[in-house]
């Protein structure tokens, strides 16, 4: 029973320090300075679809032994699982970039040396973990060092908000004023926390960890309480915003912005604390979408994989991440606009989603796959919610990229 | 100090591009007067901050720099695209208090 | 003459029959031991989907399975490996018209769970 | 094994070798029609240049220019269908996967790239 616990504590730490990262971290910033709580409801949407999305690729990889991945490839055979494929490839990719500009951004603003020069030592330290360490080591040391996130919500407390009206942003209204831009900020704000890497790679943890069907319940309850509190830090990111940067009326046109946000309510240690989140965060997502992009492209097409294994034993696994991260950092390293790119990235991880999200209604509801544990009703009424909005959100994305684009 | 105002002997080729730039980039003088007012407020934050300690001034300096070339973006649209005088005048008036703010930003720091 | 086929090129194909009468779409090709004991194994039955909207779904493998599972039961016909001729993967033919035959229920091959080690 | 369906339980399944080693998916499945006999199932086909086929003539131009470039030829493994031992959640062969030319990339990688990094080889976990 106490492995168990251990395992849910484990889930949960996993959740709360691997929330947030450089997406959720702008996207919050940006929607508190300019829409105060009123969009606290799309960051609640989001961990709740992040709930079921990674209870359900957590159970499909217990329950059938094969990953999300695997199964897209199996069951719909290789001409349409490249849909899935290139475009999870793609937008992980620009998502890993921007990860690795948010670690050089924080370690330009705590040494003043140029985020340009940064980028590729970072990539280097991330492949040199990921070639020596194990997959417990990249989720569990990540996680851990991600709780120093919890500073969003000690900031949050320490501005006094009124909570009833934080409570009254989480219900969904229409935009007073600046509707394109409202809306673009509610769709990155989701593109933000529902990203196709979170469960690959967790459906693959399921598998390195060798979860079973006694496992499912550990599954639900990390899945749920791990995006809650995962969530929730990214609710008070959205309510420290609002309280600092709203009344002076200060839009954030540059990352750098954000390190503001912090001090008022907790001094020199916000600042220090706010650089230290943006850094470890960012660095734990780095690893973890290097390692998504290979396990999406081994399982795909039936390569040896594991981060357990020693590198050699699954040499175009781990050649995979290696090219992966050179690539990511080249952007940063010529001097791209992180904000930019980040906001970017957020909005086409959203308007990816209906490749990933569709197929898994069928997969969740496919008795070959799931035997008993096929999706309840109310698992299905969820996850066709999901779909529904993931398509509306691929409708919606280019135009107001356009017209409420930063 | 006048804002620096780009003399008119450049290639044509540089400017078409700077107004076409300035056309889609700028969105207009309310754009940049918002976005000239939202820097004046993070400068004026961050002159806080320095003066209290909460940040370090090797920080502070990078947002005044970030703050110059928002100056100077808002200069080169003010200057080519065809705004009206109003909207030249506002876009003038928010670059200057920006201006203040990075002065009295730069008195704190050491 | 011995000739081969791929049976991945043939998977989705439309079935006509001799009058050029579309039938439905290979959905599947089972394959059984042709002999108790021995290791080889050959194709006795081929699996048609010939549902209406599957069909007009464009008979995908991804639509295929969404008609399946939300109740759009595409029925299935069963055809002989005497019935049709497959020489041509583009267009696999039926040997003869044939009337419609019961549709049988879905063949049901489990591969779920931790997956069924064969005797082989 | 009674019934095996070809296309929902063969095609696109994983592989795995004798040494229940991962050599990638089942790209292509070949029969061998004979006059007034079933058709046999011949052989699994593990390639690249498979897969690309079914999905099109524009992916079999990208394979193929890949190769030209890199200037290798397609790697196609051919597997006889006998040498198959089970088939369930993946498909299992009598095969060495180290031999087939299916593995030949990770050999190559393993070669010139992963053994040439410390901590790259040694023993099979970290």
């Amino acid at each position: 029973m106490s492995r168990k616990i251990a395992e849910v504590a484990l889930g949960v730490v996993t959740g709360i320090g691997g929330f947030l990262e450089v997406g959720s971290l702008a996207t919050a910033v940006q929607g508190g300075a300019e829409f105060g709580f009123q969009l606290g409801w799309a960051v609640l949407l989001g961990s709740a679809s992040l709930m079921v999305l990674m209870e359900a690729s957590g159970r499909l990889a217990a329950v059938s032994d094969r990953t999300l991945i695997d199964q897209l490839r199996e069951r719909f055979g290789i001409r349409f699982f490249l849909l899935p494929l290139v475009v999870g490839f793609v937008v992980s990719l620009l998502v890993l970039a921007s990860e690795i500009g948010g670690v050089s951004l924080a370690l330009q603003m705590a040494t003043g040396v140029r985020f340009q020069l940064w980028a590729l030592p970072i990539a280097f330290l991330a492949w040199l973990l990921l070639w020596r360490g194990t997959f417990s080591l990249v989720e569990n040391g990540t996680a851990i060092l991600g709780l120093v996130s919890v500073v969003f919500l000690v900031g949050a407390a320490a501005l006094h908000p009124r909570w009833t009206s934080v409570g009254a942003g989480l219900i969904p209204s229409r935009a007073t004023h600046e509707v394109a831009r409202y809306w673009y900020l509610a769709i990155s704000i989701l593109g933000a926390s529902i990203s196709p890497y979170l469960y690959a790679f967790y459906s693959s943890g399921a598998i390195e960890d060798g979860w079973t069907t006694e496992d499912l319940g550990v599954n639900r309850i990390t899945a749920v309480l791990g995006n809650l509190f995962g969530g929730g830090l990214a609710l008070m990111t959205l309510v420290v915003a609002a309280m600092v940067f709203l009344p002076r009326h200060i839009h954030v046109d540059a990352y750098e912005q954000t390190a503001l946000v912090l001090t008022p309510a907790l001094s020199h240690p916000g600042f220090v604390f706010f650089l230290a989140t943006l850094a470890i965060t960012c660095f734990g997502t780095t690893l973890e979408i290097a390692l998504a992009i290979a396990y999406m492209l081994a399982q795909g097409l039936g390569w040896p994989w594991s981060e357990n294994m020693r590198p050699a034993a699954d040499s175009r696994f781990s050649f995979t991440y290696t090219v992966v991260l050179l690539v990511a950092a080249i952007p940063i390293a010529l001097g791209v606009n992180v904000l930019g790119l980040t906001n970017i990235s957020m909005v086409l991880t959203a308007a990816s989603l209906p490749v990933t999200v569709v197929p898994m209604v069928v997969l969740m509801n496919d008795r070959d796959v799931m035997g008993k544990s096929v999706n309840g009703f109310v698992g299905n009424v969820a996850l066709v919610a999901l779909a529904v909005m993931s398509c509306v959100i691929l409708l919606a994305a280019i135009p107001l990229q356009l017209l409420g684009g930063s | 100090m006048a804002i620096p105002s780009r003399s008119r002997r450049g290639a044509p080729v540089p400017l078409i591009a700077l107004a076409a730039l300035a056309a889609c980039g700028g969105g207009g003088a309310k754009q940049q007067v918002e976005s000239l007012d939202s820097w004046r407020a993070t400068i004026d934050l961050a002159t806080e901050a320095q003066l209290r300690g909460w940040v370090t001034p090797r920080y502070a300096h990078q947002l005044r720099d970030k703050a110059r070339t928002a100056l100077a973006d808002a200069a080169k649209s003010a200057n080519s695209s065809d705004l009206s005088a109003a909207a030249r005048d506002s876009v003038t008036d928010a670059a200057r208090s920006l201006e203040a703010a990075v002065a009295s930003l730069e008195r704190v720091g050491p | 003459m011995t000739r081969t086929v791929r049976v991945d090129l043939l998977s989705g194909r439309v079935v006509r029959d001799t009058t050029g009468r579309r039938i439905g779409r290979i959905h599947d090709l089972i394959a059984e031991v042709a002999h108790p004991g021995s290791g080889e194994y050959v194709v006795r039955q081929i699996h048609l989907s010939t549902g209406g909207l599957v069909e007009r779904l464009g008979g995908t493998h991804f639509a295929r399975i969404l008609a399946e599972r939300f109740g759009v039961e595409s029925n299935r016909l069963v055809v002989d490996w005497r019935d049709i001729d497959l020489s041509d993967p583009e267009r696999p033919t039926l040997r003869r018209p044939l009337e419609r035959q019961a549709a049988v229920s879905r063949a049901r091959s489990s591969r779920a769970g931790a997956g069924r080690r064969g005797s082989g | 094994m009674k019934g095996v369906a070809l296309i929902h339980d063969v095609l696109d399944a994983q592989l795995l070798d004798r040494t229940q080693q991962k050599m990638g998916r089942v790209d292509g499945l070949v029969l061998e029609l004979r006059d007034g006999e079933p058709p046999r199932v011949a052989e699994l086909l593990v390639g690249g240049s498979i897969a690309a086929e079914r999905v099109g003539g524009w992916m079999t131009a990208i394979v193929r220019g890949c190769c030209r470039v890199l200037r290798i030829e397609p790697a196609v493994s051919r597997i006889p269908f006998d040498a198959v031992e089970a088939i369930g959640a993946c498909v299992e062969v009598k095969v060495d996967a180290r031999s087939t030319s299916a593995m030949r990339t990770e050999r190559w990688l393993d070669e010139h790239f992963a053994c040439r990094i410390p901590g790259g080889s040694g023993e099979e976990r970290k």
